[in-house]
């Protein structure tokens, strides 16, 4: 690591600074991406660094987020250093949170009672479980809510069942001008089928080269 | 025609792309193609593909064909009094605008590439979830258009390989059907009871459903199943007993009513 | 939120000064918490503060951070904010990553179409086949499981074939703060002159842990 380099060949002084701020953007950068506290011994093994100075530049860290107008704050926690909000912001945060527009979510039951929905319209309710050789369809409430499917009128057969539609906020969830630009059964084997013809293709990746298979989950790609 | 060149047969993602690699390699000039020596180097690099069994698609059967037309259109002498008139165009500045633009976009390709690569250098920590859970909130999943097809796909996959109870054909007795509401309340809620028109409506014919019918019959008088009403010409339910298990269980009184309906 | 209730009692210098760094405070949260780029405005609509004032500590935070101190930034991606940690201390900070998930691999014929998809958007399957000069479109199927496009309605001519577009997590994804951030075609022309006299493509600025093979060499189907 360039750390231990620079350490080495210029000891002056504002050498020995601009090494601390790197050090110091390393620490912030891994205490950040952690989930587990870990503790300053832990990080000064990892870096190869004297674990007085990374203690110092921990302290710094610290004492850098609790200035009022930082958000977030670095504590030491059981044992180890750890990134969170501070409290003080927590109900702010929390109406924030709240006022996003929340994605479209659905269980799967849900999308599939609605991919039944959309390309069998108008369907009752026993069709559905029909189709989608389930019992129940408690699901067809939250669509409802959701105003994604709506009544449309009853069939005539035997007990008169309600038929289901999709909605114009169905439409607008998934920009759709209109039914018709719903794709295709064929339209989606197609793609399946083209794939089989021009497979994953395993070689040659990009990057390919002998990088580690390693990412975070929460990569920000 | 011998190409100097040293492919190692390369697989091209097509023929644009091999095209422009004999183009590129021998540092020729795009706008001024030497056609019948690239003509002759595209048609060895097929042979030698076919050589050795790499099978090559359609489109570069079809750009081989192009270029020996280019080729025939360089050849031909045109009269001079009418190029004067109609200046006619480079025949080849089609395939040239092609590979430029083809081009343009391995290139950008390339960007992309390049951006991902400081991409996977930088990782995020959204603490969101962590946060919401927390805060007793729960998270979500959007949905794309792609999901709800992919997700209808599903359903009719699962059609095909789901075990299917012989109520379509026009055969069907009353024995399958009590087998069918067997399956109807194994697996159903215990307490809650099914409408019986919903299980009517699932019939395909009249047969079916007066054989359905006679099942539930024979299903109540045996304590196997029973009907329930939560109000006056409110909807009829049908709601398993007690003696549901030990009906399927012992199978004496199936088999009875099996022999019935022989 | 007491942030706008203070505004309205002291309208002083200092009591302004205080305000903008707890606002500065709840943003810097804000953003840590969200994984989805958020916008200015929907900052702004959130906290129920002009958006001007938003905007301009939302830049003071961006420029803090962007401080070699820091080992975190925040950068402004598909047209919202995000924070994640410094491409330059990738070394360090992978060492503890520990959620290991295969990061976005894509073959060359991935990045060609998403490519031609980016810069010719909305574009039909047959047109980008055509501008690739390849039959197939196995790999649309893959860009589309990985949210990198999605449909986009339907083109009126003969057989109304799908549009595709990039989406939001393309931009995310690639570290784009909008399409228009994309270098123009033309340039790229520019560039493919360039190559000829120097076949070599300049070094990504940030090396991966082996070479990224080069475009124009390396050549799959």
């Amino acid at each position: 690591m360039d750390v231990t380099q620079l350490a080495e060949e210029r000891p002056s002084a504002s050498a020995e600074q601009s090494e601390d701020a790197q050090l110091k953007a390393i620490l912030e950068a891994v205490v950040y991406i952690t989930d587990e506290p870990l503790s300053a011994q832990q990080m000064a093994a990892a870096l190869q660094q004297p674990i007085d100075r990374i203690k110092r530049l921990l302290d710094e860290i610290v004492a850098e987020f609790a200035k009022p107008e930082h958000g977030l704050s670095v504590r030491e926690v059981a044992g180890g250093y750890k990134m969170a909000t501070k409290p003080e912001h927590h109900e702010a945060v929390r109406a924030f949170v709240k006022k996003l527009t929340p994605p479209l979510k659905l269980s799967l039951a849900a999308l599939e009672t609605l991919a039944v929905i959309a390309y069998k319209q108008p369907v009752t309710a026993p069709e559905i479980m029909e189709i989608r050789g389930v019992q129940g369809v408690g699901v067809l409430k939250t669509l409802l809510d959701r105003k994604l499917i709506s009544e449309a009128g009853r069939k005539n057969v035997v007990g008169k069942p309600i038929l289901y539609k999709t909605t114009k906020e169905f439409l607008v969830q998934f920009g759709l001008k209109d039914l018709t630009e719903l794709p295709t059964l064929k339209e989606f084997e197609e793609l399946g089928r083209l794939e089989i013809a021009e497979p994953e293709m395993p070689e040659p990746e990009v990057p390919a080269s002998g990088a580690p298979p390693e990412a975070s989950e929460t990569q920000n790609g | 025609m011998s190409a100097p060149l040293n492919f190692h047969l390369e697989h091209y993602d097509g023929p644009l792309d091999l095209l422009l690699d004999l183009i590129r390699k021998q540092e020729i000039d795009i706008y001024n193609i030497p056609i019948a020596q690239i003509t002759g180097q595209y048609l060895d690099y097929m042979n030698r593909a076919a050589e050795m069994d790499i099978e090559l698609s359609a489109e570069f059967i079809f750009m081989a064909a192009t270029l020996i037309h280019i080729k025939s259109k360089l050849l031909l002498p045109r009269d001079p009094a009418l190029a004067e008139l109609i200046p006619e165009e480079d025949p080849r500045k089609e395939l040239v605008d092609r590979l430029l633009e083809h081009e343009r976009f391995k290139s950008a390709a390339e960007m992309l590439h390049q951006k991902r690569v400081v991409e996977e250098a930088v990782w995020s920590n959204p603490q969101i979830e962590q946060f919401m859970a927390g805060e007793g909130m729960e998270p979500g999943l959007a949905v794309s258009l792609f999901d709800l097809v992919k997700t209808f796909q599903g359903v009719l996959e699962r059609i095909k390989t789901r075990p299917t109870y012989e109520i379509n054909k026009e055969d069907v007795s009353v024995p399958d059907m009590i087998r069918y509401l067997h399956h109807v309340f194994e697996d159903g809620p215990k307490g809650e009871s099914v409408a019986a028109r919903e299980l009517f409506e699932r019939q395909k014919s009249r047969r079916a459903m007066i054989c359905l019918f006679l099942a539930m019959l024979e299903l109540v008088k045996i304590q196997a199943l029973g009907l329930v009403q939560q109000e006056g010409f409110g909807e009829i339910g049908l709601k398993r007993l007690k003696g549901f298990e030990t009906a399927f269980t012992s199978g004496e009184q199936l088999a009875a009513i099996d022999e019935g309906y022989n």
